[in-house]
Parts: structure tokens; C-alpha cells; sequence
């Protein structure tokens, strides 16, 4: 799933300042899962950003909601009339749900009250890690299940640079050598030859580098 | 307004909390003028939505009166219950207002004096604070 | 403006009663001696008892009990009465078996038993546990010679007085309790019988040095005074005991606290020390830390066994009771104790045939709100929303009294569900509401009163 | 310089008349089975080419040849391909390092053209130190390419005179390719693994991390014997004297792929106050001994970073001198 995170409350009112009436719109999928923008989190984000405004002698009026997911323009629709009366919209979904208000609601503006952080899945909870960067060729039959695109630092497709050391990456003792990983894995399914052939440069075409990507899927088109 | 009879919201758990509050009451402590207690089944129960939410309405502090560590009815809820109010505390500090307006507090049933004790040096904390 | 104080009390509505039918039928599981006590206790009790247990017979899950039986003769009386209970018809014996896996809840628990390499199902309503611990000793001691109490316990011949490889009885001995862990009864109460058995029959000089001498136990302090006077040395200690030198020759100082005042300790050097036994560390075995992790009951705190002080016996699930103080070889007196107290405490769940349980104190899922996101499953102290599967896949599911059937969303155990609202205060999408006590109740007094 | 020598003609594309790769002059030391010995030297931290000159005339005429570090560690430095230039012009022979984080397939084959061209013979293979590490730590690194990736285009650069990209190459690119080898990182099974990987993708030789633990080192080299790897390719052996004790522990700690034993540092350690350095520079030279007896082992490579001066006083003591010319 996406993980996110809240920015920090400065930048978030920084953005609001100019504004006397505000939306803030949380969403029902991937960041109520990683608690980053569900309802729970917007009724906490509201009454953080009426106090600080309180405090400062500007009030603020907050239209509290949370649509079912910011990312399909049909949910948008649960916005609407809240929309009408309110100068902007501060949207806690993924970057996805931002755009989509904005171009949705294209008069006034929308502001991001999250940072889209990654691809992953809690480790534990309340422990978030990265597994997929979405390169749009996946690699994962070759590495024994464990992504070295999203989770070596240096996304090195021949195995561990010379950092590896005690199983963890050479940028912080927290970030486990995903090589390591892969090399343990390979071994544990006894396919450890895959690391003796040496995987060619990566098409990254398929990836971000190759132009925002689309699909188009003829057969679902309606 | 704040300083002269402050407004302190405080959470108390039905197990722990709230029977500090009516020993309290029993043994005829006073207990400041400003005091809304709300009973929760649970520390754990005092979510981050409620303690902000007390905040915004103009609560002067919220306090969660909850089981000391270990003594748990629900086995973790007074840990979620610090660790949230430590968590609010930071959200608190960024927005460049007190941490000290919300505490968690443990304490025994029987201890309406430790109780009225808590709410007494809150409001010296407030009272320096401002 | 004040308003004054204001209270804002747990509402009590009239409750909605329902009721359920549990069936009196338990498990006793584990390799535990205080099983043999448990099953025979809840037997009594009327229900309908499983006892699963991994040996041949028995004498095997007895076998802990073996040293103590030929030392005390209150415990070979139990021993004696409790074997021959067994027999009875209401107790199912299932030998040469471990429990793999447990699923469902009270009412409608299902154990999947392994028995001579083939797996069958055990329905109960309730469970009982009681598995011994795996020693380790202490930190200070460990990579030393020494040997831990539970494993000395099991290794002494009784009747020649010596143990381990050696064939000539023990000539001096000491024991070090209290290492780490201050509280535990059963090893001071082994210590003295131990001591005084092997003073009395083969002259042994026994030295014991601890922390507290424990006389709360039943007969502690008769069993105290007896060792005293049959000639075995007891210190305290409050620095640890320095041990030194090898097997069959250790030397133990420390300084003495208890003769003299505490400014002025004697020191104290015990030499040419043949064994010396020290209390080690227990920690619950690898088979009951499955079970209890599948049973989703914390085994490091939490409610289970020694960590629980005020219920003996009681879990974090309901349903599901531990052996009082199980992972150890505990004295019998206090293993039959805690046995009983088990036993009550289930029989508190499963004995009575129909339950009345109020749905108004529970905890409600808006299925339209919520996530899937598992907070509530992992947080839930009585492990009353889970997942099971169903057909193929993992759903949320319970089968509590309000409901039934499988749920695309997170679903609220009713039975189980004591209404404590951890669930509700932390999901992230406010999908869970206490039906007693909904958030709206506080959020308008706090919007009314402040 | 002869500028002229890049055109291309049917015979030096086979590896011209000699039918060396490059011609380099650690080529031929290594491949005449000498003892080569290579150093390092750091590009300074702006233009500044009195600093390079500096620390080049220490280097001159006691190495074979001289790397010079593409922004190590991740600290902006003066280019690779500049400095290398620069040391060139001064009659040393440089070993361009080319590291993976700085720049996508085109620009480092681009580099490639550029460095060829200016005369560059040997250029070292690397993944590059991760930025976290350096002063620019908000920067984005590339990694199109991982080390051995780099090598395998570097090779078919030389030997089919084509880019990644397929395009034939104008001109002829001649290099003796190197790559690093880590005997202390993690998992150490996998070590000479990825070393055949390298010498398969084209390594003609290796400079190892620095070594101190010589039990650990042989036994690695033990792998890389068992695999062939020492006939496939030079595997030169890389050395740095501690300047203290208070180094020495350091990087005991601190420094993820070098393992120092502890004797080592207590050596240094104990070392009177003032002594260290001589000290450091004795284990220095014992450890290059022992190496020159290793089976396989066909040179070392002195990293005495800003301590170049230093550098001819080991050559001399570790009987290293003179250089075949």
C-alpha cells in the first residue's frame, strides 16, 4: 500500500494562512491503514490547526470529511457540497487524492497535508518499511522475492556493494543490506546461482525515467 | 480566564482514575473550581481525538488519570494511553504551545489524596507556564 | 465564565440480554505435572474433561514430582490419590500427543492434536494450560559449571544422595537462590526439602544463601525451621555471591547480612563446595509460547502465570486459563494450589451451561467505515475480533452471539468483547464505536462544559 | 599527447600490434609479472592545482600508477578526468576511478570518450560511496548502472567498439579496466562470488579494500584461488598505514567495510605519544611483506590519502624501489 506521512504542522499552516474557511478532506484507503489520513487523524489535524490559529487571533473554520478514496474521480462527488462553501481544500490523502481534488475542484486550491512517502507495509505496527519502488519491471524472480531496486540504497542489481556489513547497509545500522536479505533467501531456496550471472543494465524506460507511465488497457475500456 | 480557575479536563479510567476522584470526593478534598472529569472504561480509551478536541474546545490542560504500568485491566491500554499523550505533547510543542497542558497520570484507586495532588501541582504548572 | 465542576459518568443503560450456550467440555494441555491436578479438579467439578499430554503414560507427566514424592510424604499421598483419579470416565486421556494449533474462541475452541504422526481436532469450550519452563541460568553464572536448580532436581538420585555422573553421595553443597528473580517460592521451598533430605540421610553439609527467606508458603515456615535444626546453614546475601574455582571443589564468597547488622557484613568464603545449585532464569517453553502466541496471550508479562498476581490462573483471553505458576518444577503444595485456582476460573467460563451476556457493552463495527487495516486485531487485549479462514482466504470473522457468518470488515466478538473501547480509541478510520458509550456522548459534554 | 593515436584501424582494434588493451604502463608492469604498485591521490576540494601538484611530486617515480578518486566519500572534489589530466601532464600515469552515483549511462560513457581521448589508459570501476556519507547528503544519486554493469559496457566499449546503446564507437577506445574488491564485507561467502562476477563482466585487475586482517584475507584469497580467479586477473592488494591509535580505533568502529584485529590496534594504541605514525607506517610495511608471499597477489595499492608524502618512505622501506621503468 502507499505509505504516508503528515507533514510538518508548520508548513501545513504556512499553506492555510491566507485562508478564513477550509476543507479538510482525509481519505478511506491506504493512509487510514498507515494512520497518516483517516477520519481519526483529521478530527486531530483539525482541532491542532483551530487551536494554532486560535492562538494566533486568526481563526479558523474547518469543514471536517472523509471520502471513501481520494484516488476515483466518482468519490469526488462526496466532496461536492462541502466544496461550495469553503475557500480550499487541505487534503490528507497520497499525492494521488491531492491532484485529484485539484483537478476535480479546479477553482480553488488544494493543498497536500501529507508527504506520499513509499510503497511498503508495516513491518510491525506502527513500523512502516518500503518494498516496491514501481520500476515497471520487476526483478523479484531473480532475488529471491526481496527487492534490491527498493530497498538497497544504491539499487544494485549484482549483489552487495562493499558496505555490507553484519547484514546492514552501510548509510545506518536501522537499514538491513537488502543483498544480505537476498543472499539468505537465495540460500535458504537453494538457488544460489542466480547470483553468478550477472543481471545486464536495467531498462529503466519502464520506469519514472522513461516519461510519466500509462496504461491502456483496450479490453476494459467501456 | 486560564490562570485564575483553569479548565482541566480530566479523563479518568473507570478501574483506577475514577475511583481516585470520588475517594477524593469521600474524604471531602477540594478540588479545583475548573475540574470536568469524564470516566472512560479504559486509559486507553482517551483517544488522541478526544484529549485535542477538549483542547480546541478551550480546555486549560487535559489530564488521563489511568493504571499504573502493569496493572492494567485491559493489559496495555494505560501504555497506549502514555505513549498517545506523549505524542500529543509533541504535536503540541510544534504549534509553540505548552506540553505541559496535557499529562498522563497513574494512580491508585484508593488514592483520592495522590488525585487531588495531580490536579494541584497541574495548575502550579500552568500558573508558571503563563 | 465557570461553570463549576462537572461529571461525565459511564452510562448504564438498561442492559440488552442474550443468551449463549457453552458447552462443559475443556482441554488440559501441556507436560506439566499441575495438569494431572487440573484435569483431575475441573473432573471433579463435573466437566467433561480432554487431557492431551506428550508421554507414554502418566507417570510421565508425573515424572517431575519423582524426587519430591520419595522426600515428602504429603506429596506421594497427593501423587498416589491424583493418578488413581484419573481413571475416572469423565476424563479422556490423550497420551504420546502435542497440541499444534488452537483456533476459535470461548465456546468454540478447536485444537489440532498430533498423535502417533496423525492430526485430529479436539473440541472444547475452555482451556487449560500448564507447560514446564526451559532454565537458563542466570547471566552472572552462565558459561560457569554450575548447575540450575530445576535441572539439579531432576538429576539427584535420591537414593544414593549423589548426582550426575558421580556414584558417591554429595559431600557439601550450596545453593544460591534469589539470583535474578526474588519472588519465586517454589525454588526456596525445593531448596529446603532438598537440603534436608540429603542432610538427614547422607550427612550432607547444605549451605543455602538467598535474599529473603520465604515463609508465606504453606508449611514454609515448619519446613524452615526443620531445616535450621537439622543442621543446614542459611545466608542472605546482597551483593551476589562471587563463585570460583571448578566442579567437585568450588569455593562461594559473599558477605553475610543476616547475622549482623547491615553496616558490618561478615564475610564469608564456603570452600570445597562438590555442587553448587543456583536458581536459574525459567521462561516459558518453545510449544506453550506457540500456543500462546496463537492464542494471542502475551507470555512475557501480561496475564499469564507468575506475571499475574492477582488471578491466579486467569489469561487475557477469556476462556483460557494457565496453571498457576507452571513453568517450573514448583513445589506441589503450591502446584496443587494454583491448580485449583485454574480450575475454578474456568469452570467460571464453561461450567454453568448458559451464559447471559449484555451486547450493550461491547464494541461495534460500521463495516461501511472500516479499512481492514487490523488495528483493532492487534490490539484487542481479549483477542475478541480476529481472522480466520474461511473457505480460502483470511476474513475477519466471529461467531459471537449477535451475529454470525463472515465479514468483509472487522467484527466485534460479542461474547468475548468486555467493552474496554482499545479498538475503538485507536482506529484510524473511527469505524468502532462502544455501543454503550459512543464518542459522541463525550465529545458534546466536552463541547457543552467547556 | 597524441591525440591521433583514438583513430581507429582494423589492427588496434584487436588489441593493436602488442596486443595489450591499453598499453598503460601498469598493464605492462602487471603483465611482465611484476610486483606493480599503485597509490591514491585526492582531487582537492576546488581548482586549486597546486594541491595536486603537491601531492604528485611525492607520488612520481615510486608507483606504477596513481589512482585519483572520483568525489570520495561523496565530498565534491575537483573531476576525476580533470585531475587525472593534470597528473598526467606531470609524467605520472593515472588510475581515473569512475564511481556509479554521479552519473547515468551517457555521461559516463560520454567521460569515457572525453578521458580516452585526453589519453587516460586505466580507469577504475566503482559503485560509489553512498552520499549520506558526503556534503551534498540532500543530493539524488543515479546508480543507472551498478560497478559491474559499468565494467561489462566499459569492456564491450573496447572490444566490440560499441556503446551500451549499440551505436559503433568513432574512434577506439583502449583501457585496462579495473574494479574494487571488499574480503571484509558482509555475507563474506558472497565476496568472491561477486569477484568472478567482476573479472567475467571485465575486470583485468582488482584493488582491495584495505587490509588488516591478513587471517581473513587469505582466506578469501583461498576462494579466489579455488575459483581461478587469480590467472583471470591482478589482484592487487590494498594497504593504509594508521596514522594513531586514536585512527586505528576509530575505524575499528566507525568504518563499515574494514575489520581491523585487535592486536592491530593495540599496537597502535600503545605506541608512545608521538610515535604512532611510525608506528602505523611498520605495520604498514610487515603487512605489504606478507602480502607480496600471498599466491596470487601481483601488487598492493598504498592508500595513504592526504598523507602522500609518506608514500615513498613505504615503497623504499618495503623494498619496493625502483619501479621497473
Amino acid at each position: 500500500m502507499i505509505i504516508a506521512e503528515q507533514k510538518p504542522i508548520e508548513e501545513i499552516l504556512e499553506m492555510l494562512a491566507p485562508h478564513k474557511k477550509i476543507l479538510l478532506a482525509g481519505c478511506g484507503a491506504c493512509v487510514t491503514v498507515c494512520q497518516a489520513g483517516g477520519e481519526k487523524e483529521v478530527g486531530v489535524l483539525a482541532s491542532q490547526i483551530r487551536m494554532a490559529r486560535k492562538e494566533a487571533g486568526n481563526p479558523i473554520e474547518i469543514v471536517e470529511m472523509t471520502l471513501t478514496r481520494q484516488c476515483e474521480p466518482e468519490f469526488m462527488e462526496e466532496a461536492k457540497d462541502a466544496m461550495k462553501d469553503v475557500e480550499a481544500v487541505l487534503s490528507i490523502a497520497c499525492g494521488i487524492g491531492v491532484q485529484l481534488m485539484a483537478q476535480t475542484f479546479y477553482d480553488k486550491p488544494a493543498y497536500p497535508g501529507l508527504n506520499t512517502t513509499f510503497l511498503g507495509l508495516p513491518e510491525e505496527h506502527g513500523v512502516f518499511t518500503e518494498r516496491c519502488a514501481a520500476c515497471g519491471n520487476c526483478v523479484l524472480h531473480l532475488t529471491g522475492g526481496i527487492c534490491p531496486i527498493a530497498r538497497c540504497s544504491k539499487s544494485l542489481l549484482n549483489g552487495p556493494c562493499g558496505g555490507s556489513q553484519n547484514g546492514k547497509c552501510e548509510i545506518s545500522q536501522d537499514v538491513d543490506c537488502a543483498w544480505q536479505l537476498i543472499y539468505d533467501r537465495l540460500k535458504a531456496i537453494g538457488k544460489l546461482e542466480n547470483l553468478t550471472e550477472i543481471i545486464p543494465p536495467k531498462k529503466w524506460i519502464t520506469s519514472r525515467d522513461g516519461g510519466p507511465r500509462k496504461i491502456v488497457r483496450e479490453d476494459l475500456r467501456i | 480566564m486560564g490562570s485564575e480557575n483553569p479548565k482541566i479536563v480530566a479523563f479518568c479510567c473507570e478501574e483506577s482514575g475514577m475511583p481516585a476522584y470520588e475517594h477524593a470526593l469521600s474524604l471531602g478534598l477540594e478540588l479545583p473550581e475548573g475540574l470536568r472529569v469524564i470516566a472512560i472504561p479504559c486509559g486507553g480509551k482517551a483517544e488522541t481525538g478526544y484529549i485535542m478536541k477538549a483542547l480546541d474546545e478551550g480546555a486549560d490542560a487535559v489530564m488521563v488519570f489511568a493504571c499504573y504500568e502493569g496493572n492494567c485491566k485491559y493489559v496495555r491500554g494505560n501504555i497506549r494511553a502514555e505513549k498517545r499523550v506523549n505524542y500529543l505533547k509533541g504535536r503540541l510543542e510544534k504549534l509553540g504551545l505548552s506540553p505541559e497542558k496535557i499529562v498522563f497520570c497513574p494512580v491508585a484507586p484508593a488514592n483520592g489524596v495522590r488525585f487531588a495532588e495531580l490536579l494541584q501541582q497541574e495548575i502550579e504548572v500552568l500558573r508558571k507556564g503563563t | 465564565m465557570s461553570v463549576g465542576q462537572s461529571v461525565l459518568r459511564i452510562p448504564v443503560e438498561p442492559p440488552e440480554i442474550q443468551e449463549i450456550t457453552i458447552a462443559p467440555e475443556v482441554a488440559v494441555v501441556g507436560d506439566h505435572p499441575v495438569c494431572v491436578a487440573m484435569a483431575d479438579a475441573l473432573s471433579t467439578m463435573g466437566l467433561a474433561v480432554t487431557l492431551i499430554h506428550p508421554y507414554e503414560s502418566l507417570e510421565g507427566l508425573m515424572d517431575p514430582l519423582r524426587v519430591l514424592v520419595e522426600v515428602d510424604e504429603s506429596v506421594a499421598e497427593k501423587y498416589a490419590s491424583l493418578t488413581k483419579d484419573l481413571t475416572r470416565p469423565s476424563i479422556k486421556v490423550v497420551g504420546r500427543a502435542t497440541v499444534e494449533g488452537i483456533e476459535g474462541q470461548w465456546g468454540d475452541f478447536r485444537l489440532s492434536v498430533l498423535k502417533d504422526a496423525s492430526r485430529m481436532e479436539v473440541k472444547a469450550s475452555g482451556i487449560a494450560m500448564a507447560f514446564q519452563g526451559i532454565s537458563k541460568l542466570p547471566d552472572a553464572y552462565d558459561g560457569m559449571d554450575v548447575i540450575g536448580l530445576s535441572q539439579f532436581f531432576s538429576q539427584l538420585d535420591i537414593h544414593k544422595g549423589c548426582y550426575g555422573q558421580k556414584s558417591e553421595s554429595i559431600r557439601k553443597i550450596a545453593f544460591v537462590l534469589d539470583v535474578e528473580q526474588r519472588d519465586e517460592k517454589w525454588a526456596s521451598a525445593t531448596a529446603f526439602t532438598l537440603g534436608r533430605y540429603l542432610k538427614e540421610n547422607f550427612g550432607t553439609e547444605v549451605y543455602i544463601l538467598c535474599q529473603d527467606v520465604k515463609v508465606s508458603l504453606d508449611g514454609m515456615e515448619k519446613g524452615y525451621r526443620r531445616a535450621r535444626e537439622a543442621g543446614i546453614l542459611v545466608f542472605k546475601y546482597e551483593d551476589l555471591p562471587v563463585v570460583e574455582g571448578t566442579a567437585g571443589s568450588w569455593t562461594i564468597r559473599f558477605r553475610d547480612s543476616s547475622a549482623v547488622s547491615k553496616e558490618s557484613p561478615w564475610e564469608i568464603a564456603l570452600e570445597g563446595l562438590d555442587v553448587v545449585v543456583v536458581q536459574e532464569r525459567l521462561r516459558p517453553s518453545e510449544n506453550q509460547r506457540n500456543l500462546l502466541t496463537q492464542l494471542r496471550i502475551s507470555s512475557e508479562g501480561g496475564f499469564v502465570g507468575p506475571n499475574n498476581p492477582q488471578f491466579l490462573g486467569r489469561t487475557s483471553k477469556k476462556g483460557v486459563v494457565v496453571g498457576g505458576d507452571t513453568w517450573y518444577p514448583e513445589y506441589p503444595t503450591e502446584g496443587w494450589m494454583t491448580a485449583q485456582a485454574a480450575a475454578e476460573e474456568l469452570y467460571q467460563w464453561v461450567g454453568k451451561g448458559s451464559y447471559q451476556i449484555d451486547v450493550h457493552r461491547v464494541a461495534e463495527v460500521d463495516p461501511s467505515k472500516c479499512a481492514t487495516c487490523l488495528t483493532c486485531y492487534r490490539i484487542c487485549p481479549h483477542d475478541s475480533i480476529r481472522i480466520e479462514r474461511y473457505g480460502m482466504r483470511n476474513v475477519y470473522i466471529t461467531t459471537g452471539a449477535r451475529e454470525g457468518g463472515t465479514w468483509e470488515a472487522a467484527r466485534v466478538k460479542v461474547a468475548t468483547c468486555d467493552g474496554c473501547g482499545l479498538c475503538a480509541s485507536e482506529c484510524p478510520a473511527k469505524a468502532i464505536q462502544l455501543i454503550y458509550y459512543p464518542d459522541v456522548e463525550v465529545l458534546e459534554f466536552l463541547e457543552k462544559n467547556v | 599527447m597524441d591525440y591521433q593515436s583514438g583513430r581507429r584501424t582494423e589492427e588496434n582494434r584487436k588489441g593493436g600490434p602488442s596486443d595489450m588493451k591499453s598499453g598503460s604502463n601498469l598493464e605492462k608492469v602487471l603483465e611482465k609479472g611484476e610486483f606493480a604498485v599503485t597509490a591514491e591521490l585526492g582531487p582537492p576540494k576546488g581548482n586549486d592545482v597546486e594541491v595536486v601538484y603537491e601531492k604528485a611530486k611525492y607520488l612520481k617515480g615510486v608507483v606504477d600508477a596513481v589512482n585519483v578518486t572520483d568525489n570520495q566519500t561523496a565530498i565534491v572534489r575537483m573531476s576525476s578526468i580533470a585531475t587525472s589530466k593534470i597528473i598526467m601532464d606531470l609524467g605520472l600515469e593515472p588510475v581515473m576511478q569512475m564511481t556509479c552515483r554521479d552519473r547515468n549511462r551517457i555521461g559516463m560513457q560520454s567521460d569515457i570518450f572525453g578521458a580516452t581521448a585526453l589519453g587516460i589508459k586505466n580507469c577504475l570501476c566503482l559503485t560509489g560511496d553512498h552520499q549520506r556519507f558526503g556534503n551534498e547528503i540532500d543530493s539524488k544519486n543515479v546508480y543507472d548502472l551498478d560497478s559491474i554493469q559499468l565494467l561489462s559496457v566499459l569492456k564491450a566499449m573496447r572490444d566490440e567498439g560499441k556503446t551500451l546503446g549499440g551505436e559503433e564507437i568513432e574512434g577506439n577506445i583502449k583501457l585496462f579496466l579495473g574494479a574494487a574488491a571488499n574480503p571484509f564485507g558482509d555475507p563474506f561467502e558472497f565476496r568472491a562470488i561477486r569477484l568472478a562476477k567482476k573479472v567475467k563482466a571485465g575486470a583485468d585487475f582488482i584493488q582491495t579494500q584495505v587490509i588488516y586482517d591478513m587471517d581473513r584475507f587469505r582466506e578469501w584469497m583461498k576462494m579466489v584461488r579455488d575459483l581461478g580467479l587469480h590467472e583471470r586477473t591482478h589482484i592487487m592488494a590494498g594497504v593504509m598505514p594508521l596514522k594513531s591509535g586514536g585512527m586505528a580505533r576509530y575505524m575499528a568502529k566507525n568504518v563499515a567495510g574494514v575489520t581491523i584485529p585487535d592486536e592491530i590496534v593495540k599496537r597502535m594504541v600503545a605506541a608512545p605519544k608521538g610515535k604512532g605514525a611510525a608506528e602505523g607506517i611498520k605495520i604498514c610495511i610487515e603487512t605489504i611483506e606478507q602480502l607480496k608471499e600471498i599466491e596470487g597477489v601481483h601488487g598492493v595499492h598504498i592508500m595513504a590519502l592526504e598523507w602522500e608524502h609518506r608514500v615513498p618512505e613505504i615503497c623504499e622501506e618495503a623494498g619496493l624501489l625502483p619501479r621497473p621503468s
